[in-house]
């Protein structure tokens, strides 16, 4: 786990993003080892795929390296010694790592562990804590990465004039034909694998918002090699915004007809003709909702970094 | 598990792991880019087809597991080489020359 | 439908804010939004009945029972933040449409929109939900949407603001994230409700400290607490003066909200209180907050900076109240946390109609411009006096408060800074009357028109709250005294 | 009480520190972008570790097993995961406009840049 | 025999983290994070059979079309405009 003080030394960003990356499948590793599959599998296309992208995107367009001042690193160090001291009291009193008799095993948790089967009906109990009991916290955590999108868009949408349309968008790669082959290949079973593992959330590791990463990956390698202009053809931008509202859309609307037929926001128990049988509609249609969302707005946020580089690329030349 | 089953599946596991381990030793310690990637690239598909084959063989029958195993495989295959070959052809194209042998060393 | 209604509060703007994106047309979307909020309000009038007839209301999303399921919890205190942050939420937005014409470009005004009702359901959420991490959720859902309005701000140092305040949210926002993990880990639950009982077994713990510890810096730095104060400035200049209105109102009584309910309802007033010198920091916080802010506040050029360091002060005055540490102290917290609401909203709104003129709202330019735009600069006048505190306005009300509280313990000194505080305001007030209507008119003045009736009327209801309830202060009083007893009743 | 034990807890400290001080120190904006990452990384680690029971296996129900896990840190970080990368996504198109409208991402320059403006 | 390959993996994500350290052309790095990545594919693999739950190889897959999409990426936006600084580096 020293890459992380690496990340810190090194001043060139770029080695340093690619650490972050390899940090980040690190850690990923390590919540595997922790039992915390679902979150490996978001850890890994999150923080070593879309944000590793992302931060290369963006030092595609600020440049390489850093310059060497700073500032505040006396203060940085008394604040984290400061802080780590605190956390080092704090952590002195901990339950034993592991202590299946520690609180935080007894109260909540077990509940969802012992009877989540017949209340929900799912395998996987994550998947049902995730989209049934705190059903709520979900939803938030779309409309959270709604607001990103809405975020991405309002700093770095631009309208594009017509001369900027005819010199090609993220031009593309046109030598590398092994590439582009292989990619043609590659993408249709990126696509089914991401349906997949959007609809086997209920057995195993994934759900929506997994499957809305992949998904995404998918078109965002298709717009790296054939370049954005064809992409932006095939999925225009206009509907990607629209799917991404629709998806919030869908999620709350289990929760209105819930609302409707006299329950709780999000008590899925109506939608079936039994209590167990809604729960598994209701979390089967909320996980599509918040596929759609999370595909859509990873499009928007790629779209969005990839023109501008476009752009100012334009202006410089 | 049956004896030969379980020295076929260590055979394929242990050189599998041989093979990655030697692969790591050679991008270490080759001296440039070319050769290292000579020894990441083979290793690497050879290596992971042998490892994978090996957990097949562990993975008894359940068809999902297998399924995905060849999956994973397949998608290495393709990807691994791809991937080292792009890599290559930027080296180059950039203008990173190989050592070679002539240079004193 | 009533028993709904906890959760309609929250939905119905965070439903209506996907759609405004599916509408896209501004002058529509702008329209529904307003319908939108002022449902909310309706909304929030109707939880105040609910409350006062019934007690708590409690309700149990997705069907899960509490300590399972996620919660809402409706009680005198949040309600009473609800009404404050629908109020005014409301209000705002029906400048909007003018207002941010001049301050927006068209093609991102829908935008602005949705992320506007997003950081309004976000602090909606925050106030309702009795759930630890679902705080954090609508924290970040607020923020992140914040930080985009504020960076919709036309000049550059509007990105730099926000993305100073990127950092230090986010670094708050982990911390509330850290101190709620520690709590879990030696509880078991994430309800606060629930977390409260179970605290009492392990209060004495190090990691309870901790969690404390985390939970409060996180929170004072979202709260712009005095030395933590350092984003909000900048943050509140360079934005869309609208966006400024809002936040100013709203976005910081929230964070305090988030600090009453932690250390009140949650770790209970005697732990957080009498066990550790929480008192004492927030005392001195406090005093430093009023003087140095007031202070700076004096020799700024530009009238929203001012205002945004005068904000600073003011939060002072609240967290003094709640260092005082008894109901009637509380109860003067709650009260300027509702009054300051509506003399920033009503002065940021005069800001926005003077931006909407004149593009800037730098203090030199405005010279003689009491004469030009009159209302506008009577409603500073107001809200000016508000922040004085003079009597028959809301600034009188909440002061008066305050001051009954400190000298009710005795803390004879606390009340004299408050008023030296008063006296401050009055100096920074002073400049902007008199730059305003005893100064000549400058050039770059002559022909500048009142402000359009879409921002006049909106800013002068709220100038008519502030002396309203400055006049007839019964439905606040009444309702902080519920409030902050129930709230003191409960950290017992 | 066995130190060793709480290895775990002991690298989550070092780890955090560790992005605290790129946020705080470092004066590249992208670069505190990073130390944030790293920084949220480790509250994630924080949080899984403890729901780990030791002898548990991952919380997806199978008929012959009955310790598992804790399920709800995990739901948890699902959702903070989430909330990091819609954080970093936004606060990287904020450097790009940045950039674009300050012409560097360096804090000591865009400072300079305010004081001279002013 | 599984933990004895899960060593050998796990020593070689070493060594190729050392090389993505030392650099010291930025190839070297992306061939180190490359095959940093199919390594971690293995050893994931591997893990689900040691913990006897092998359903979980979802996650060794989408490592693998990760890390894939990332080496692209990198190449993608880094091919010609780096030319020189990748260079220099050493």
């Amino acid at each position: 786990m020293s890459v992380a003080i690496a990340v810190a030394r090194t001043r060139d960003l770029f080695a340093a993003t690619m650490l972050t990356g390899i940090y980040s499948l690190l850690s990923a590793g390590f919540f595997v080892v922790m039992d915390a599959v679902d979150v490996a599998f978001t850890e890994a296309a999150v923080g070593a795929g879309i944000s590793t992208l992302l931060m290369l995107t963006t030092l595609k367009l600020t440049g390489q390296y850093e310059s060497s001042s700073r500032p505040l690193q006396r203060i940085a160090l008394v604040v984290i010694s400061v802080t780590a001291g605190l956390l080092f009291y704090g952590f002195l009193d901990m339950p034993i790592f592991g202590d299946p008799a520690a609180p935080i095993h007894q109260h909540v948790a077990p509940r969802y562990i012992q009877h989540s089967a017949e209340e929900v009906g799912m395998p996987n109990i994550v998947t049902s804590v995730l989209a049934s009991y705190r059903g709520y916290d979900t939803f938030g955590e779309t409309v959270v990465i709604f607001t990103a999108g809405i975020g991405v868009l309002a700093l770095l949408s631009y309208v594009r004039s017509r001369e900027d349309v005819s010199q090609a968008a993220l031009a593309p790669m046109q030598p590398h034909i092994i590439l582009r082959i292989v990619s043609k290949i590659l993408i249709p079973p990126i696509l089914l694998f991401a349906l997949y593992v959007q609809f086997h959330g209920d057995y195993g590791p994934g759900g929506g918002f997994q499957a809305g990463v992949i998904f995404a990956a998918a078109i965002i390698l298709y717009a790296m090699i054939f370049g954005l202009d064809v992409t932006l053809k095939v999925v225009n931008p206009a509907v990607i915004q629209f799917l991404a509202a629709l998806g919030v859309l869908i999620y709350a609307s289990v929760g209105i007809v819930s609302l409707l037929s006299g329950h709780a926001f999000l008590d899925y128990s109506v939608l079936g003709h039994d209590a167990v049988h809604g729960q598994h509609w209701g979390i089967l249609i909320v996980e599509l909702g918040v596929g759609i969302t999370v595909a859509s707005v990873m499009l928007v946020i790629f779209f969005n970094f990839s023109s501008r580089v476009d752009k100012n690329q334009d202006s410089h030349s | 598990m049956e004896g030969f089953w379980f020295v076929l599946t260590s055979v394929f596991l242990i050189s599998g792991a041989f093979l990655i381990f030697t692969g790591a030793v050679g991008v270490l310690r080759f001296p440039d880019f070319y050769t290292r990637m000579h020894a990441s690239s083979l290793t690497d598909t050879m290596g992971s087809g042998l490892i994978l084959t090996g957990c097949l063989l562990l993975a008894d029958h359940e068809w999902l597991v297998m399924a995905k195993l060849v999956m994973i495989f397949l998608f290495l295959l393709l990807t691994g080489p791809t991937a080292n070959h792009a890599l290559v052809k930027a080296a180059l194209h950039s203008g990173l020359k190989p050592k070679l042998g002539a240079e004193p060393s | 439908m009533l028993a709904h209604l906890p959760v309609l509060q929250v939905i119905v703007p965070l439903i209506a804010a996907p759609c405004c994106l599916m509408i896209r047309s501004p002058a529509v979307v702008g329209r529904f939004v307003q319908l939108a909020t002022l449902a909310t309000l309706i909304i929030s009038l109707g939880l105040v009945r609910e409350v006062l007839e019934q007690g708590v209301l409690s309700y149990a999303l997705g069907g899960w029972q509490a300590p399972w399921g996620i919660e809402y919890r409706i009680d005198p205190l949040n309600v009473y933040l609800l009404v404050l942050v629908s109020l005014l939420g409301t209000i705002v937005i029906f400048a909007a449409p003018t207002s941010i014409k001049s301050e927006i470009a068209e093609d991102k005004q829908t935008y602005f929109y949705v992320a506007y009702l997003l950081c309004f359901a976000g602090l909606l959420g925050i106030l309702a939900t009795g759930d630890a991490f679902n705080v954090f959720v609508f924290l970040e859902i607020s923020s992140l949407s914040s930080y985009t309005l504020i960076a919709l701000g036309q000049d550059r140092r509007a990105l730099w603001a926000s993305y100073q305040y990127l950092i230090m949210g986010t670094i708050g926002a982990t911390f509330i994230l850290i101190g709620i993990g520690l709590m879990y880990m030696m509880t078991g639950t994430l309800n606060m409700h629930d977390l409260a009982t179970r605290l009492d077994n392990v209060s004495e713990t190090n990691t309870i400290f901790t969690a404390f510890a985390f939970l409060f810096i996180g929170v004072c730095l979202k709260l712009a607490l005095f030395p933590l104060h350092l984003w909000l400035p900048n943050a509140y200049t360079y934005a869309p003066s609208l966006v400024t209105a809002f936040l100013a109102a709203t976005a910081t009584k929230v964070a305090i909200y988030i600090l009453l309910r932690f250390v009140f309802s949650v770790f209970g007033a005697e732990f957080s209180l009498t066990y550790l010198p929480v008192r004492e920091i927030l005392l001195v916080l406090g005093l430093m907050g009023v003087v140095f802010a007031s202070t700076v506040a004096i020799y700024q050029t530009n009238v929203k900076k001012l205002f945004a360091y005068s904000s600073v002060a003011q939060i002072g005055y609240m967290i003094l109240g709640l260092s005082i540490g008894s109901a009637a102290g509380l109860m003067a917290t709650l009260l300027h946390m509702f009054n300051h609401a509506l003399m920033k909203g009503a002065l940021f709104l005069a800001l926005t109609s003077v931006a909407f003129r004149l593009k800037q709202t730098n203090l030199t330019n405005m010279a003689g411009i009491g004469r030009q735009m009159p209302l506008t600069m009577a409603a500073v006048v107001v809200g000016g006096l508000s922040l004085i505190g003079t009597p028959l306005t809301v600034g009188f009300i909440s002061k008066w408060y305050l001051v009954l509280a400190a000298i009710e313990q005795g803390w004879w000194p606390l009340a004299f800074v408050v008023l030296f505080g008063s006296l401050l305001a009055l100096i920074y007030v002073w400049r902007i009357v008199e730059t305003a209507y005893f100064q000549p008119i400058s050039a770059e003045l002559s022909g500048v028109r009142e402000a359009p009736v879409g921002i006049l009327v909106p800013m002068w209801v709220l100038v008519l709250l502030n002396i309203y309830f400055g006049i007839d202060s019964q439905f606040t009083v009444s309702l902080s005294e519920l409030a902050a007893h129930s709230l003191y009743l409960e950290g017992r | 009480m066995s130190w060793l034990a709480q290895y775990n807890y002991w690298v989550v400290i070092v780890l955090m520190m560790t992005g605290f001080y790129i946020v705080i120190a470092s004066g590249n904006l992208v670069k505190k972008l990073m130390g944030l990452t790293i920084f949220q990384t480790s509250v994630f680690i924080l949080y899984i570790s403890m729901g780990k029971v030791r002898g548990g296996t991952a919380p997806i129900l199978e008929p012959d097993i009955d310790l598992y896990s804790n399920p709800l840190p995990h739901v948890l970080i699902l959702t903070a995961i989430v909330v990091g990368i819609a954080t970093t996504a936004l606060g990287l198109a904020l450097v790009v406009r940045i950039k674009e409208s300050y012409g560097t991402v360096e804090e000591a320059e865009i400072q300079q840049k305010d004081n001279d403006q002013c | 025999m599984i933990s004895a390959t899960i060593v050998a993996v796990l020593v070689s994500m070493l060594l190729a983290l050392v090389r993505a350290f030392m650099g010291p052309s930025f190839y070297d790095r992306v061939l180190a994070v490359n095959m940093f990545g199919t390594k971690t594919v293995l050893l994931i693999a591997l893990l689900g059979f040691l913990s006897g739950r092998p359903d979980f190889l979802d996650i060794a897959l989408i490592y693998a079309l990760i890390n894939f999409i990332s080496v692209i990426a990198i190449l993608r936006y880094f091919e010609y405009s780096n030319r020189k600084s990748s260079i220099q580096e050493t």
